[in-house]
């Protein structure tokens, strides 16, 4: 019973990475790093909110997450595509632009510095059975499968060899007809459309935006996208890792054996030994990052 | 070729900061408020008076070793992008000595032995990933952004569990190796934060351009980040000039550190590095990671951030914020357009050059 | 196919325009190819053949001009309308996925499907069965990363044959290959023009021309300069056409009088100490793979020995190990009386050796630092004061090698970049071979520079023989070993198959060696 | 624009990290702003500051300006406001949750005539919730969930245990942090899972101490049809039925009193102590929540109340103290 409620608590707080890894997946593998995670989600936590509350239902919150998520990737793309501008700066201006108009919108439209009224979302009151009501939540199952179907995606259906092979060698691509930039234009919107996904479940699933609310784990996504080499399903392993790492010390309430600052770390710990090549090298896509 | 080269620098900050402009303007309609009135007042509040001008020189202080800490490293070819970490670690190493020195002791020792603890601290937290880059080859993009989250963990810890005031997020005040503040020597900045660390700041930026561009360890740092390949043929050991690299760029970072410890504050606060870490990232974009383009920049971004409490009791702070990051957006952006741009006319007057000497050649 | 269509030729393309931000790659360039035709494209580097081909691919739309397949006109079409339209072309860089595989690669923007997902297994079964049937032997399942150069350069066919392609442009297929691999590629081109194939061959081997092509088109400064009918036409009006003088081509120097090589076999018999040893040597490829084996050779002061040999079979690595870029497993290097083991590359420098390195816009140059600043890279500690660099003395060396080398544009501060390729080239020869030197790395001193700069650089390698200076060669290009060396060693898998005093080399006799046929 | 400061009452508020629509302790502050405004006709500025200096310098641009009253909300400001006071002696300010600096035996120091210390005895209002939580809990498992890891957190932690200790001794708090960084304050999606893990433990009620990531606690309340209880403001509306009381504070009272008193031309110095003897905390019993808690418990609460005030019972301040 323990174990149940353990497992079902670890794959509740890996929703939100395994769908922010999927888009980071995604986005490294036709060659756009992906730093801009974070600020992906959190915009996509912003759009359900708009979205719920407007129309009255997370269903309008899910739609609203992916305006969201598009509008913002729509800028990387044309920066980082169209204009080739370097992709890590790129990145950290998404997270602060996301960071900082969320809150200025929050003001605008909600009058508050930092938090939306209470909006439709998934899940009900007093369920009886608690342990499977967010699995009531849609958005759960979309994270469960995102991986295993992007792992799909990008090995067994033409536009998977195409992606794969656009962030190796766009040159080679191109020369057989595979035009680069549509195919990392549409990588890229996938990409933000999970991310943003990731981050309209936290919304809907608080049925609130909250400001900063993704609260790193965006970064914690692009850990789990590493310490996983980039292959989907050994990403969704590192996600429900991490995501039980963080179980783990929920479950251990107040029993510090631990400070919890060291468990906090264990994500970039981890990523930073595999990058070391520690637990096997970690090789990135080639072009990743190279804008030519 | 100065001139092409002077127009890439400077051409992109500024297409960015008119398009700035014109996207402050529509955020401040939006919040019904005269974009005339509120820019006035953001001036007014930076500008306009001694403080004002001091707050904005105290920010650009920190940001201008931050901003100083991403070009070095990108003159090597290296992003930089743990910053925050690197700040805090500098911070807190100072604070540290200063606790652990004697108050008796004089400024003229105590304040080099805390400048060099903050750039020791902060040196040793970015060599990690310039090590780990130099022996396995690690993105220290990666590293960097990992080591942000684990620095600050751990130094939540230590002052958490062993060094900070009752009640507070602080450690006790610094005894020995206080910088004065710059209102000491001339009253107008009185009540401002500026202080003499903006002395060493812009003193670090001089030498930072010597040694880039006027010694040889800089000649080969820069060929490193350039066309590593080169580099080592060129009898560069490569692998030691990251670390070097990532080793000078995390101590430029922990010496910001000392502007909020040593010369404002007085003591350690927990999360006081927030976000300056990343604006150097702007900084040394808009300053085109020159060092005295970085002074430059980091007066611009220093403005803005100031400028968002003047005008704070108006609209949001976070129009500021928007901007600066509009800001960098639009610079990334513009930079390899305009690259491109100037170095195509750079190479057809090249080539143009080539053409006529030959022809003068064949002719004689 | 209409009779009409049928008489129109395979390809025409007239008056193309190319330009790249200032730079003008094709002027007024072009070509007119029939079908059952193999077309040699000859000109100068940077005459604008890539271009013009990449132009007819799809890849580049011109700025200006025609272009017409089979008779339809389609100027300025995309890549996927190319190779629907059977256009297929091979390019002068490998353009392959290293982490896929070869059916894969072949595959890849036509795969075939079964439902929604790739048919991997039919792939396989595709490649393997036109690997058959053209002759091309490769394994479909293997990956890119594992393959050797020569099987690559199939599998860059095999993906436009798999496309069904009718014309098929190849830019400089034979850079890389063995003399019998050639022998087998123009096997293949035949074959296919047998079949009412059309193909474009570019190449800069004016032996190669003669022996396959049919018709020539050469293209000078981004323009087509002349057409010729392969028939009674000779190397050197081939030649005269491309650079639009007479020239004193290289191949003209084989047998012919060599220049100062009396003085440089009688230093080398003359058994004074060599200038450089290496004995037993032992280097590992990036790829883990033993790159050079157990090889010795010596080189004396006064003497040129040239290394021929296929690319990639340990040539790079072994002046990788002798500069110090690369370490080695086992045996010796000695630079005069300095044993190198633990030496840097800047030790090595001091102690006299200079390397003109193959690549140099990887490693000969940084691209972005000024004349004045790559004429002291490697050099750079020697022109530092306690304080800092010394600019007046970069000024002064700039001034004086841009002079003595004749480098364009005459003026220091212009970055490298902006160069041609001829100049830069001129650079790195000047900062190696200006100053003063025991022992010389020349590795593929004249790829991709022009006929006059070739010309040039010629003389300052014999100049430097015969000054006394002794001088390792390593040239993909046959002849220009055989013009300049004074020994010829032939390397093989990583051995020095053979080495012979040049007088007694010709290509005939080299050729089999180099395939590892003679042994 | 801002205020023409020459005529009339003019405050200036400096909100802490999360700023207004926090729904607890800015909140609070901002309520009692609202209020002078509207019972005193003081004009009201208010500020955001974001980090480090700019807190400094929020209060600074309003005391130049002139302000009567500044008001600083956060324990973060201590420093600030201290050095501000003396700087300008014909301002007033004012700082909620002031960490009073004190002497080497651990005396407060006294505080300038123009500076006023807003304290809050948050253990005696989380006193009387943790006994609430434990006599209406039923499962000898309370909860709580704290935001940031910190000693200005642990004060409600302490005095929550005590309340749950005094009633029922064999009952076990489970207590924990979301986190070590202020991010802490505003990651509602640890503050569910933080929750629900209690909840499935057999806890019936949570307490909590977390600003916005306390909104996560609600969420789970609502979830599993369990109790939480809200802290600061009253937060009955984030989830009604599940909240069973909020731990309030006083804020915009205690602001509303200094507005008032420098008003009345009134205004002293020093510190201002909160606690259940000057109804500056407390928790809420209205009409919402009535049905939530029987008679005898609220009897219960009364007396426990009346002994604290009447010193009868030592509230802990820190998880230290017993
Ligand atoms: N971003 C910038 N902001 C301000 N000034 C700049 C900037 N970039 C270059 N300059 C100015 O342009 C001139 C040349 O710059 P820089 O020092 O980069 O040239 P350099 O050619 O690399 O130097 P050197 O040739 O001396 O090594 C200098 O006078 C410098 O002050
Ligand atoms: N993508 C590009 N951008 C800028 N300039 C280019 C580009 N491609 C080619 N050029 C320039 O156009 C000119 C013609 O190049 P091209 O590659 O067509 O020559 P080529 O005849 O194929 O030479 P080579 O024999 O060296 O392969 C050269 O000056 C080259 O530098
Ligand atoms: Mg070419
Ligand atoms: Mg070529």
């Amino acid at each position: 019973m323990m174990l149940l409620a353990f497992i079902l608590q670890a794959i509740r707080i890996a929703v939100p990475y395994l769908l922010a890894a999927a888009g980071g997946v995604m986005s490294e593998r036709v060659g756009v790093i992906a730093l801009g995670l974070e600020g992906l989600m959190l915009s996509g936590a912003f759009g359900a909110a708009l979205g719920s509350y407007y129309g009255n239902s997370p269903w309008a919150g899910l739609l609203g997450a992916l305006v969201a998520g598009t509008l913002i990737t729509s800028l990387l793309a044309i920066a980082t595509i169209r204009f080739r501008a370097n992709q890590v700066v790129v990145g950290v201006a998404i997270n602060l632009l996301v960071a900082a108009s969320t809150r200025y919108f929050l003001r605008l439209v909600f009058d508050s510095s930092s938090n939306s009224p209470r909006v439709p979302g998934f899940g009900g009151e007093g369920v009886s059975n608690v342990m499977l009501s967010s699995f009531m939540n849609p958005v759960v199952w979309i994270g469960l499968a995102a991986l295993p179907a992007l792992g799909w995606l990008l090995y067994r259906t033409p536009f998977g060899l195409r992606a794969r092979a656009v962030g190796e060698k766009p040159e080679a691509a191109a020369t057989l007809g595979v035009a680069v930039n549509p195919m990392r234009l549409k990588g890229l919107y996938l990409a933000g459309a999970l991310a943003s996904l990731g981050g309209a479940y936290l919304a809907l699933d608080q049925h609130q935006f909250t400001d900063g609310m993704t609260a790193g784990r965006g970064f914690i996504a692009l850990a789990a996208v590493i310490f996983g080499r980039w292959e989907p399903v050994r990403v969704a392993v590192a996600c429900l890792l991490f995501a039980g790492a963080e179980t783990l010390q929920i479950q251990l309430q107040g029993a510090q054996l631990v400070p919890s600052q060291f468990v906090e770390m264990i994500p970039y710990v981890l990523t930073i030994i595999a990058l070391a090549g520690v637990v096997g090298r970690s090789v990135a896509p080639a072009a990743l990052g190279k804008s030519e | 070729m100065t001139r092409t080269r002077l127009l890439e620098a400077v051409l992109p900050p500024v297409v960015a900061m008119g398009l700035a402009a014109v996207l402050g303007d529509l955020l401040i309609l939006s919040f019904g408020e005269s974009p005339g009135a509120v820019w006035a007042l953001l001036v007014k509040g930076t500008w306009g008076n001694a403080y004002g001008i001091g707050q904005v020189l105290y920010k650009a202080t920190t940001l201008t070793c931050t901003g100083l800490a991403f070009a070095l490293a990108g003159r090597a070819g290296l992003f930089n992008v743990g910053a925050e970490g690197q700040l805090a670690a500098g911070g807190f190493g100072a604070a540290v000595t200063g606790l652990l020195l004697p108050a008796s002791l004089p400024a003229v020792i105590a304040v080099p032995l805390c400048l060099l603890s903050a750039m020791f601290v902060g040196g040793a937290v970015g060599a990690v990933p310039g090590a780990l880059r130099a022996r396995f080859g690690a993105s220290e993009v990666i590293v960097t952004i990992m080591l942000n989250f684990i620095v600050l963990a751990l130094l939540n810890w230590i002052v958490s569990a062993k060094l900070h005031l009752p009640e507070t997020l602080r450690t006790p005040d610094i005894a020995a190796g206080n910088v004065p503040r710059l209102a000491d020597a001339f009253a107008m900045f009185r009540g401002s934060a500026v202080n003499f660390t903006i002395v060493f700041a812009v003193a670090a930026a001089l030498v930072a351009w010597w040694y880039l561009f006027r010694t040889r360890s800089g000649y080969e740092l820069r060929a490193v980040g350039l066309q590593p390949e080169a580099a080592e043929y060129g009898g560069v050991k490569v692998p030691r000039v990251l670390l070097l690299s990532m080793a000078l760029s995390g101590a430029l970072a922990g010496l910001g550190g000392v502007n909020f410890v040593l010369g404002y504050k007085g003591y350690y606060e927990e999360g006081f590095a927030g976000g300056a870490g990343f604006l150097g990232i702007a900084v040394a974009l808009v300053g085109r990671n020159h060092p005295f383009g970085i002074l430059a920049a980091a007066l611009l971004f220093a403005t803005l951030s100031q400028g968002g409490l003047a005008v704070n009791a108006v609209v949001p702070k976070q129009l500021t914020d928007i901007l600066t990051a509009a800001v960098i957006l639009s610079v990334a952006t513009a930079v390899p357009e305009v690259q491109k741009q100037l170095r195509a006319a750079a190479a057809s007057v090249t080539a143009s050059l080539t053409r006529q000497r030959n022809a003068q050649g064949a002719s004689t | 196919m209409s009779a009409e269509a049928s008489r129109a030729p395979a390809i025409r393309m007239r008056g193309v325009v190319k330009t790249f931000g200032g730079v003008v790659a094709n002027r007024d360039a072009s070509l007119e190819v029939h079908q059952g035709e193999i077309h040699a494209l000859v000109g100068e580097n940077g005459a604008g053949k890539s271009t013009l081909m990449r132009v007819l691919a799809g890849l580049y739309a011109p700025d200006g001009g025609t272009v017409e397949v089979h008779g339809r006109e389609v100027t300025g079409w995309k890549t996927t309308e190319a190779i629907a339209a059977g256009v297929g072309m091979v390019h002068q860089h490998f353009m392959l996925v290293p982490t896929l595989t070869v059916a894969e690669n072949v595959v890849l923007g036509s795969e075939p499907t079964k439902g929604m997902t790739i048919d991997l297994h039919r792939a396989v079964l595709e490649v393997e069965s036109l690997c058959k049937r053209c002759g091309l032997h490769v394994d479909p399942r293997a990956r890119i990363a594992d393959l050797t150069v020569g099987e690559a350069q199939r599998v860059e066919i095999l993906k436009a044959l798999y496309r069904g392609a009718k014309v098929l442009i190849l830019d400089e297929p034979t850079a890389v290959l063995s003399p019998p691999e050639v022998q087998e590629l123009w096997t293949v081109l035949r074959a296919l023009r047998a079949d009412g194939g059309t193909v474009v061959l570019i190449t800069h081997k004016l032996d190669e021309v003669i022996a396959v092509s049919d018709n020539i088109t050469v293209m000078r400064a981004g323009a087509t300069v002349s057409q010729l009918a392969t028939q009674g036409t000779t190397p050197r009006d081939i030649a005269r056409a491309m650079v639009g003088r007479d020239v004193n081509l290289h191949l003209d120097a084989m047998g012919a009088v060599r220049h100062g090589t009396a003085h440089g076999a009688a230093a080398t018999t003359a058994g004074a100490a060599p200038a450089l040893r290496v004995h037993g040597l032992r280097v590992m490829s990036d790829r883990g793979t033993v790159a050079v084996n157990d090889l010795s050779l010596e080189i004396h002061p006064g003497e040129i020995v040239g290394i021929a040999g296929v690319e990639g079979n340990g040539q790079t690595e072994l002046l990788e190990a002798i500069a110090g870029l690369r370490t080695w497993q086992s045996g010796r290097i000695q630079l005069g009386t300095h044993d190198c083991h633990g030496l840097s590359v800047r030790d090595r420098a001091d102690y006299g050796l200079s390397h003109i390195p193959e690549d140099r816009h990887r490693r000969g140059l940084v691209l972005d630092y000024s004349i004045a600043d790559n004429l002291i890279l490697g050099r750079q500690h020697h022109f530092a004061t306690r304080t800092g660099l010394d600019r007046s003395r970069i000024a002064a060396n700039a001034a004086e090698q841009i002079q003595r080398f004749d480098i364009r544009p005459p003026i220091a501060h212009v970055p490298a970049r902006a160069l041609s390729g001829g100049n830069q080239q001129k650079i790195v020869i000047a900062r190696e071979m200006g100053r003063e030197f025991t022992v010389l790395l020349a590795a593929q001193p004249t790829r991709g520079v022009d006929v006059g700069a070739i010309e040039f650089i010629h003389e300052q390698l014999r100049a430097a023989r015969n000054a006394g200076k002794g001088i390792l060669l390593v040239s993909a290009d046959l002849p220009e070993v055989l013009a300049l060396s004074d020994r010829i060693a032939v390397m093989y898998g990583g051995r020095f198959v053979t080495i012979l005093p040049a007088a007694d080399c010709s290509a005939e006799l080299l050729g089999p060696y180099m395939t590892g046929a003679a042994a | 624009t801002v205020a023409d400061t020459t005529d009339g009452l003019d405050v200036g508020i400096v909100f802490d990290v999360g700023g207004r629509g926090d729904k607890s302790f800015n909140d609070g502050a901002y309520l009692g702003g609202e209020r002078a405004q509207r019972e005193l006709g003081a004009r009201v500025t208010y500020i955001e500051p974001g980090e480090g200096s700019d807190r400094e310098a929020g209060l600074r641009l309003l005391a130049a300006e002139g302000m009567d009253l500044v008001i600083g909300v956060g324990f973060i400001f201590t420093d600030d406001v201290l050095a501000l006071a003396k700087e300008y002696p014909n301002v007033r300010f004012a700082n909620v949750d002031m960490s009073v600096p004190s002497d080497s035996v651990g005396n407060p120091l006294p505080l300038p005539s123009n500076l006023r210390a807003l304290k809050f005895r948050e253990e005696e209002g989380s006193f009387l919730v943790g006994a609430l939580a434990a006599l209406v809990g039923k499962s000898k498992k309370v909860g709580f969930v704290g935001g940031m890891d910190i000693a200005l957190i642990h004060k409600f932690e302490a005095g929550y245990r005590a309340g749950v200790k005094h009633v029922c001794p064999e009952c076990d708090v489970i207590a924990n942090y979301a986190g070590v960084t202020p991010e802490a304050f505003r990651n509602p999606g640890r503050g569910k899972e933080m929750a629900l893990a209690m909840y499935n433990q057999g806890v019936n009620v949570i307490f909590h101490a977390s600003g916005s990531t306390g909104l996560g606690v609600f969420e789970a309340a609502r979830t599993t049809g369990k109790l939480a209880i809200g802290v600061d403001a009253d937060q009955f509306n984030e989830a009604p039925g599940y909240v069973l009381t909020s731990m309030v504070k006083g804020i915009d009272a205690s602001v509303l009193a200094a507005v008032r008193a420098v008003k009345d031309q009134q205004f002293t110095g020093g510190v201002q102590q909160f606690g259940l003897a000057e109804n500056g905390v407390g928790y809420i019993y209205d009409d919402n929540n009535k049905a939530l808690i029987p008679v005898a418990v609220r009897a219960r609460l009364d007396a426990l109340t009346a002994d604290i005030v009447a010193g009868r019972i030592a509230v802990p301040s820190t998880r230290e103290q017993k």
